[in-house]
């Protein structure tokens, strides 16, 4: 293979350009998408580091750089004017530039950091001297915020009065066959919902009837537009409902 | 050669950066300087410091050096140590108040209720020991419950969480 | 009445004990000396501490007052001091040279120049407090602005922002 790059070295396709040009390695006009690609993919199959992060930062620089050489492909498009689109080299050089100065910069907080530039060393403060907080609150203004809660939530204390085992959804079925258990095996969907307040066992029994009408035991028939809607029973009730 | 003053800067600087007692075995290795030479600037060094324009002093123990605030300043320095005030949010008051006439309560639940992300608040929170994890919620995702915790009572002035105040509407 | 060299002893040990920045009018409450008085003092220290015999130093920056180790000790002190914290990844490093060097800057306007995805780093970078957000640009989407936090200097060793080694434009 032509150029051996340490893809995992690397942050990025700018970084990684900067490099093989900087090594001389490559042109702008020709970079190896190919090869890259190539030894990634080798990469992987040795390593097994199949991390789906890293692979997704892959394909970004990949997808970058092939966006760059279809760019370089194609007869520039003439503007209006006469004059030519600018060419993406130039663009991308610019972009080198400006990223390489913060490389560089980066490299400064490094040798800052270990001390190889002048740096100066503050003190850990000690713990025996911790600022001590003092909250400008009190119980009663806590008080008001939970009401605030309350207020903005009406649903929100019989949510958490009623266990989730509470309402099966096999259970508001077998209500449902049952109330379809009279001579006409009908009944005005309404009615079903009569006596229900709380939203989950509204919930519930609707999800009881969506399920009932998958399993095409029962049919729901709207009229009209403005008539109520009508549940009919379809199959015959099998003792698990009588 | 470093100089004498040089290295009682350079000895000041590291007392001061370590911020814990260093030994004189120490103080030898890093500046590459002979005990027997370091052991009378030392002793000259806790001298100087006596002045009065000097607010710290090192103090030799067990033959190990510490840079520590001189006695004489304790009680300016404990005025020093007054109260920051400080406002709770709007966001972590009401998610205060909800661990607190909830608890246990998960995040999730605060969140479903609050009806907005909560990580930051409640890390907040629980940073300031106002809330603490209390334990793990036996359900799916094992998520943890959260209550208050030792600085609540003390941050709102109460004697117990019974005498937070009642729930009924006046 | 306090004494012109007791106040300068007494601000040292403030300095020292507090290990973290002090404004002016702290100092002013604490010593219970007249600002006017107090900040010639602060100045005449402040060349005091310039002699070869001192480690520390006294810095100013934007009204507020810290102690810290002298420049001419850190390769000293970079030897002696354990590396405890974990090391930044060079895609954190350029990210906080971008924001340190251009800021405010939006987290888009940093990946633009990167060419490459930041959230987790700039995230990773808000929690050690490296960075903050500093404000919202006035702009479509209101992107978050952000700039250096309090802990940047402290973690590179810089007195102030101005001494950041300069960017020679090409």
């Amino acid at each position: 293979m032509a150029y051996l790059v340490d893809l995992e070295a690397f942050h990025g396709p700018l970084d990684l350009l900067l490099y093989l040009i900087e090594k001389n390695e490559v042109e702008l006009d020709d970079i190896p998408v190919a090869v890259i690609t190539e030894q990634y993919m080798h990469y992987l199959s040795v390593t097994g580091d199949y991390d789906l992060e890293r692979m997704g930062d892959f394909l970004l620089m990949a997808s970058y750089l092939l966006n760059l050489k279809s760019k370089l492909l194609l007869p520039r498009a003439i503007m209006s004017e006469g004059e030519e689109e600018e060419d993406p080299r130039i663009d991308l050089m610019q972009k080198l530039i400006e990223y390489k100065k913060y490389k560089t910069a980066a490299q400064w907080l490094l040798e800052l950091e270990n001390g190889l530039l002048p740096r100066v060393f503050f003190r850990q403060a000690s713990e025996d001297l911790v600022i001590e907080e003092q909250l400008l609150t009190n119980s009663v203004s806590l008080l008001r915020a939970y009401r605030a809660i309350l207020r903005r939530m009406p649903e929100a204390d019989e949510l958490y009065q009623i266990p989730d085992e509470d309402i099966s959804i096999q259970e508001k079925m077998q209500q449902i066959m049952l109330a379809l258990n009279n001579p006409a095996r009908e009944i005005w969907m309404q009615q079903l919902f009569e006596g229900i307040s709380r939203r989950r066992e509204a919930l519930a029994l609707f999800l009881a009837l969506l399920e009932l009408i998958r399993l095409q035991k029962v049919t729901a028939i709207q009229e009209d537009n403005n008539e109520d809607i009508k549940i009919y029973l379809r199959v015959e009730l099998s003792h698990d409902y009588a | 050669m470093i100089m004498r003053e040089e290295i009682k800067g350079a000895v000041e600087a590291i007392l001061f950066a370590r911020a814990e007692r260093v030994s004189a075995d120490e103080l030898v290795e890093i500046l590459d300087v002979p005990l027997l030479e370091l052991k009378p600037i030392l002793r000259e060094m806790m001298v100087e410091y006596r002045e009065a324009n000097r607010g710290i002093q090192i103090i030799l123990e067990d033959g190990y050096y510490t840079l520590c605030s001189k006695p004489d300043y304790s009680d300016i320095l404990s005025r020093m140590i007054r109260p920051v005030k400080r406002r709770l949010s709007s966001a972590a008051l009401e998610t205060l108040a909800l661990i607190a006439y909830r608890q246990p309560i998960t995040r999730a639940e605060i969140e479903s209720i609050r009806g907005v992300k909560g990580d930051k608040t409640i890390s907040g929170l629980l940073e300031r020991g106002l809330i603490e994890e209390v334990g793990i919620k036996p359900v799916v995702g094992k998520p943890i419950l959260y209550g208050t915790g030792e600085e609540f009572l003390r941050a709102f002035g109460l004697a117990s969480l019974q005498e937070l105040p009642g729930l009924e509407e006046e």
